[in-house]
């Protein structure tokens, strides 16, 4: 019978993972998976709104890279609308579409640096025993 | 089809307070109400077509696809349920071959449920194409369907014998019975039509005929109770060039069927007490507003019209009294148990929906089309005519102090001898169910599903306005009844079915104290439940009109009297479940995927 | 001089015009008695009940009882103010109302009430429906998920002829307010503003002007329903 | 006393409440003084290691094994919070109820304009995987919830005003703008 080892949160990461280690009889690994198994739905459900609450509504897909999705839908958007043949996105508009993104990177690598890996860096004796991993 | 509605609309002059009667007329001629004639009425009518549709979508009765050359609507009551419901309709549907709601692809027979019909007495009942037909078994039914294949008429299916009383006359000829089992001033025989008209009312003044109203003390027999004498008295102070006088025979409260015995039996009284009134609050116009699962009484009632205005107690200088003109037309509802609430009614009878409206105004003040208007139940009518002749003294020696004269209750369920009581007010109900031959009874639903469940300790209590009132349904469940199951989840799904939606309360919370109720029932139910519905109750008190506010009677009377067959059903061993079920829930998911549900994967 | 009346809201004298309704008497009083059907100029509906008050003990909706000279009323009781309560709560769960992708949201009086009386989750369980999106007017969308039947745009969207771009249909827990077809292809732009105007929620929008106010700027993103309403 | 022990799981939300937590930003050291964390994504403790005073839960339920981790954390803290629109009443998750499961497993793997790939129309299906729901689920409509934190995400200030108040038993004065739904 295999033996399985589940890794489950996987933590100091956002967003949710779960590991599962399958190993035969004699405890050679013969298959790892990574579950990232969030489905909702949104082609479905998202069917049948308004199309200029789809930004709105795709945001919501994650909560850590939420611009990303919200500018994909606003690029979906452009071309709907007719804004999307280059020339037609006002340059302003553009710069900000870039400045939300910076935004989304700058918030995201502060927080995973100082609240998620810090504490093995800095607070080496908090860090939580292996053992109970 | 065009000039079908073209002609309709004619005779009706295009008059958009008259769009029930239209709407009526092309459901009939018709079989339903389609697409082109709603344009046609909309342009007509200078109404947008969503403003037509949105009458036509508020009654039962009416449809925009056909509903078959037979239209069956077969009654789904507790009663009903009672008498063998269930197999009189899984007939109809093996014999049909279709499922209720829906029409055979032949357009032939249409299988549709609707509520209480008053037919309490002889269940199962159905009406088919405005046609009644009692006391239905799967073995009639088979015959009735096997009729329609051979093409019969709908009078040719009924093989039974005409019912009692003036059933069998020609012009009514149906196989209802009256069931007239005790009479009393009002269903008594010593009454010849006219007397008050010719000696009381060529005597007395209006204002006279009201005083002795107010002296008899007598209250609205519908089931508001409110003094009848004063609601005229207002109303004949009220300011308006026109008054009007509307009877209202909607008798949707479930149970009932005493004004149908009343309008088959008594119609002249009730018609006479209609002039009464008129004269005494001056008014030439009454209405008779009579729902549409009696148009069967159709060509009877209009010939009793005929015959009292040929007899000039209708019509011009009435008995030869001068300026007292008063005739009556009948309108017809259209399958809407709101309608029984006056200001609803008043709404129906001007072509709209059946939304109550707010008061004041009270319909005293402004009614039909904005004119002062009385809305009296049959009964009150009827008494009304022998008050006059006998005097408001004479009457209070009847019933109580404070519920003066006699009741008409039409009993029904688990007895021997279900119909029609005449008694005095003060009738306390172990009599009753003596009188009616019910031995080892659960309970008693007094007053329809707006009225309350009581048990045997409540059985010494009297019929009256300061204790048990009600407009006249009595409803006897023997020990063999679901009371929880066949009675107050029927009654609460009644009030969804029948709630007008236009209040944000009883609009949503008849539904969502029924999914709690049926939570309940399916063994999921926890103590904090019971105590969730009697605080959620509250919320129903802020509704507009009395089915709203009445509309959880049948969680909270039956909570207050039979709370150990909810205490039986609670789950012991829990204090929280929301009655969430896992295995059901994912069932859709792994069906779909092909997978077979594992709940210990890690 | 028409004749004013006098009488009492929860022990506070007042007076205003006799014949005047409760809730603009009370407003001219400087005491806020929330409403969501009631709408200036329209004859009122009492059709979502949250204006309830209690008069001489009987419940009556403030928006269509008319002033009388010695009235008592109650208003500000925790009973009534449960019933109110209880009311947005069932308004709720019976919609779709997912305040995060609605443009309406911080200009919704549903969500305002929700905020005024603090309600954290509503009582009752949700019964999420599923209701039809109509966007077949050229300048409106009309989403039954976020309608309270509240009758406003019925009673106050009209064309030239007098005919409602908007009616009921169906009854009961069944009940939806849809928009005509015929009309609907035919609003002009005020029409579709003035019915976006009229809905108290985000049922009626106009098309391609979603999310025009940024987050903060919005009626109650700042002050609660009725704080304008003071002597 | 000891510090009071607080878990925190994310369900079907889309873990931005949780950057809601950590948008308290320097406030994690007080926190960290206050409280001691137990099973969360944002630590290493990945089962429960002790009795925990208080639960945050983010998310509602969308598949099977978002119950059993909410079950396990009812089993495992004296209080439980539903942190966010999601826990509360489904958010965004719950605008695909109503519409049938399958529909959506169809628009995804198979009928959908981008899966011309899928052709064998494979579909997931492994006993390691969640089975779906009919629905999503608020968490107070399968476990017995304590406390709500509404919007999508709830205001940092709201999440910290409430956790104090909860651990040190001050009262809780809300001010109007962090009680928002959106």
């Amino acid at each position: 019978m295999s033996k399985k080892i589940t890794i489950e949160p996987v933590t100091r990461v956002e967003g949710h993972g779960k590991v599962t280690i399958h190993m035969d009889n004699n405890g050679n690994v013969y298959q790892t998976r990574l579950h990232i198994v969030e489905f909702r739905g949104f082609e479905r459900f998202v069917q049948g709104r308004p199309y200029w609450e789809a930004p709105v509504l795709v945001q919501r897909l994650c909560g850590i890279c939420p611009v990303s999705h919200h500018l994909a839908a606003a690029k979906a958007l452009d071309v709907i609308v007719g804004a999307g043949t280059g020339e037609g996105l006002t340059p302003t508009g553009e710069k900000m579409r870039r400045l939300m993104h910076y935004g989304q990177f700058f918030q995201s690598h502060a927080l995973h640096f100082f609240h998620l890996s810090s504490p093995d860096f800095l607070l080496v004796s908090t860090a939580t025993p292996p053992s109970e991993t | 089809m065009k000039d079908t509605v073209k002609q309709i609309l004619k005779q009706y002059g295009s008059d958009r307070n008259r769009l029930m009667d239209i709407l009526i007329d092309i459901q009939e001629q018709l079989g339903y109400i389609p697409k082109d004639a709603i344009d046609l009425l909309a342009a007509n009518l200078g109404m947008s077509q969503v403003d037509v549709e949105q009458t036509i979508s508020f009654y039962h009765f009416f449809s925009t696809k056909p509903r078959g050359k037979y239209a069956i609507y077969l009654n789904d009551s507790a009663v009903a349920r009672m008498f063998g419901y269930d197999s009189v309709k899984r007939t109809f549907e093996s014999e049909a071959g279709i499922k209720f709601g829906q029409v055979s692809d032949d357009g032939l027979i249409g299988l549709f449920n609707t509520a209480c019909m008053g037919m309490s007495d002889q269940e199962p009942a159905a009406i088919i194409n405005n046609k009644v037909f009692t006391r239905l078994t799967p073995y009639r039914v088979r015959e009735i369907v096997k009729h329609m294949r051979e093409g019969k008429a709908v009078e040719e299916l009924m093989n039974e014998s005409y019912g009692d009383g003036k059933n069998q006359l020609p012009s009514l000829r149906s196989i209802v019975s009256s069931n007239v089992r005790r009479k009393g001033m009002i269903l008594g025989d010593d009454y010849e039509m006219g007397t008050v008209t010719k000696t009381r009312l060529t005597k007395m003044s209006p204002e006279a005929v009201i005083a002795e109203m107010k002296h008899s003390h007598i209250r609205g027999r519908g089931g508001a109770g409110f003094p009848t004498g004063l609601k005229w008295e207002f109303c004949r102070r009220s300011k308006g060039d026109k008054r009007y006088v509307i009877c209202n025979a909607d008798e949707g409260e479930p149970g009932t069927f005493k004004d149908r015995v009343i309008l088959t039996e008594k119609p002249e009284l009730v018609f006479e007490g209609m002039a009464v009134a008129g004269y005494a609050i001056g008014s030439d116009e009454g209405i008779l507003y009579l729902r549409y699962e009696y148009r069967y009484m159709k060509d009877y009632l209009n010939e009793v019209l005929e015959n009292m205005r040929k007899q000039n107690l209708l019509g011009k200088e009435i008995a030869g009294i001068e300026g007292f003109d008063f005739d009556i037309r009948i309108q017809y509802g259209a399958g809407a148990y709101v309608c029984g609430e006056e200001s609803a009614l008043l709404e129906s009878l001007e072509g709209k929906r059946g939304e109550p409206r707010d008061k004041p105004p009270f319909p005293v003040e402004k009614g039909y089309l904005g004119m002062p208007t009385i809305v009296n139940n049959v009964e009150t009518f009827g008494t009304a005519v022998k008050i006059v002749l006998n005097g408001g003294e004479w009457f209070t020696q009847f019933g109580t102090e404070d519920s003066t004269g006699t009741k008409i209750l039409s009993i029904s369920g688990d007895c021997m001898f279900p119909g029609v009581y005449e008694v005095d007010w003060g009738f306390n109900v172990e009599d009753m169910l003596d009188m009616v031959g019910a031995w080892e009874v659960q309970a008693v639903q007094v007053g329809g599903p707006s009225g309350t469940l009581i048990g045997s300790k409540e059985f010494h209590r009297t019929l009256g306005y300061s204790d048990l009132s009600t407009g006249g349904s009595m409803i006897i469940f023997g020990p063999q009844r679901n009371l929880l199951k066949d009675v107050v989840l029927n009654f609460m799904h009644f009030f969804i079915e029948e709630s007008c939606g236009s209040c944000s309360t009883c609009r949503n919370m008849t539904q969502v104290m029924t999914n709690k109720l049926t939570k309940i029932l399916n063994g999921k139910g926890v103590k904090s439940d019971l105590d969730d519905l009697q605080s959620w109750a509250k919320t129903l008190q802020a509704s507009r009109c009395g089915l709203g506010q009445t509309a959880a009677n049948p969680i909270v009377s039956s909570l207050k009297n039979f709370r150990h067959l909810y205490e039986a059903l609670l789950q012991k061993d829990k204090d929280f479940d929301q009655g969430f079920d896992m295995e059901a829930s994912v069932q859709a998911s792994c069906n779909y995927v092909g997978r077979v549900p594992n709940f210990n994967h890690h | 001089m028409s004749n004013l009346a006098k009488f009492k809201i929860d022990g506070v004298e007042c007076m205003a015009e006799a014949g005047k309704f409760i809730v603009e008497a009370a407003r001219e009083n400087g005491i806020f008695i929330p409403t969501l059907c009631n709408m200036p100029g329209v004859k009122p509906q009492g059709a979502c009940r949250v204006c309830t008050v209690r008069i001489n003990g009987r419940l009556m909706t403030a928006c269509t009882t008319p002033i009388g000279d010695g009235m008592e009323i109650e208003s500000n009781k925790p009973d009534l103010i449960d019933i109110r309560k209880s009311i947005v709560e069932l308004l709720f769960v019976s919609g779709n109302h997912f305040c995060p992708a609605c443009e309406k949201s911080g200009d919704c009086e549903l969500q305002a009430l929700g905020y005024l009386y603090q309600m954290m989750v509503p009582r009752y369980p949700y019964d999420f429906p599923l209701r039809e999106v109509d966007a077949s007017s050229p300048y409106i969308i009309k989403d039954q998920n976020r309608c309270i039947m509240c009758k406003r745009c019925i009673k106050s969207v009209k064309d030239e002829e007098g005919r409602s771009y908007f009616a009921f249909h169906n009854r009961g827990d069944k009940l939806e307010v849809v928009l005509d077809k015929v009309l609907g292809e035919s609003m002009d732009k005020q029409t579709a503003e003035k019915a976006m105007e009229s809905c108290p929620v985000g049922s009626i929008l106009v098309k391609e002007k979603g999310f025009a106010k940024p987050i903060g700027t919005r009626k109650f993103d700042r002050k609660p329903i009725g704080s304008d309403v003071k002597l | 006393m000891s510090k009071p022990v607080i878990a925190t799981t994310s369900l079907a939300g889309c873990f931005g409440c949780h950057m809601s937590i950590l948008d308290i930003d320097e406030r994690i050291l007080q926190l960290f003084d206050l409280v001691e964390f137990n099973k969360s994504p944002i630590d290493d403790i990945k089962k429960f290691t002790k009795p925990v005073d208080i639960g945050i839960i983010e998310g509602g339920c969308c598949n099977s094994e978002n119950v059993e981790v909410l079950k396990d954390f009812r089993k495992n803290c004296k209080i439980l919070i539903s942190l966010g629109e999601c826990a509360i009443m489904g958010g965004l998750p719950a605008l695909r109820n109503g519409i049938p499961v399958e529909e959506c497993l169809h628009e995804a793997y198979i009928g959908g304009p981008t899966v011309q790939l899928n052709t064998k129309h494979i579909l997931p299906n492994d006993d390691e995987l969640p089975m779906l729901l009919d629905k999503v689920y608020p968490c107070h409509e399968i476990v017995k919830i304590d406390y709500y934190l509404p919007g999508c995400p709830p205001r940092a200030d709201l999440i910290w005003d409430a956790l104090v108040a909860l651990i040190t038993g001050d009262p809780l004065k809300l001010p109007y703008e962090l009680i928002k739904f959106d």
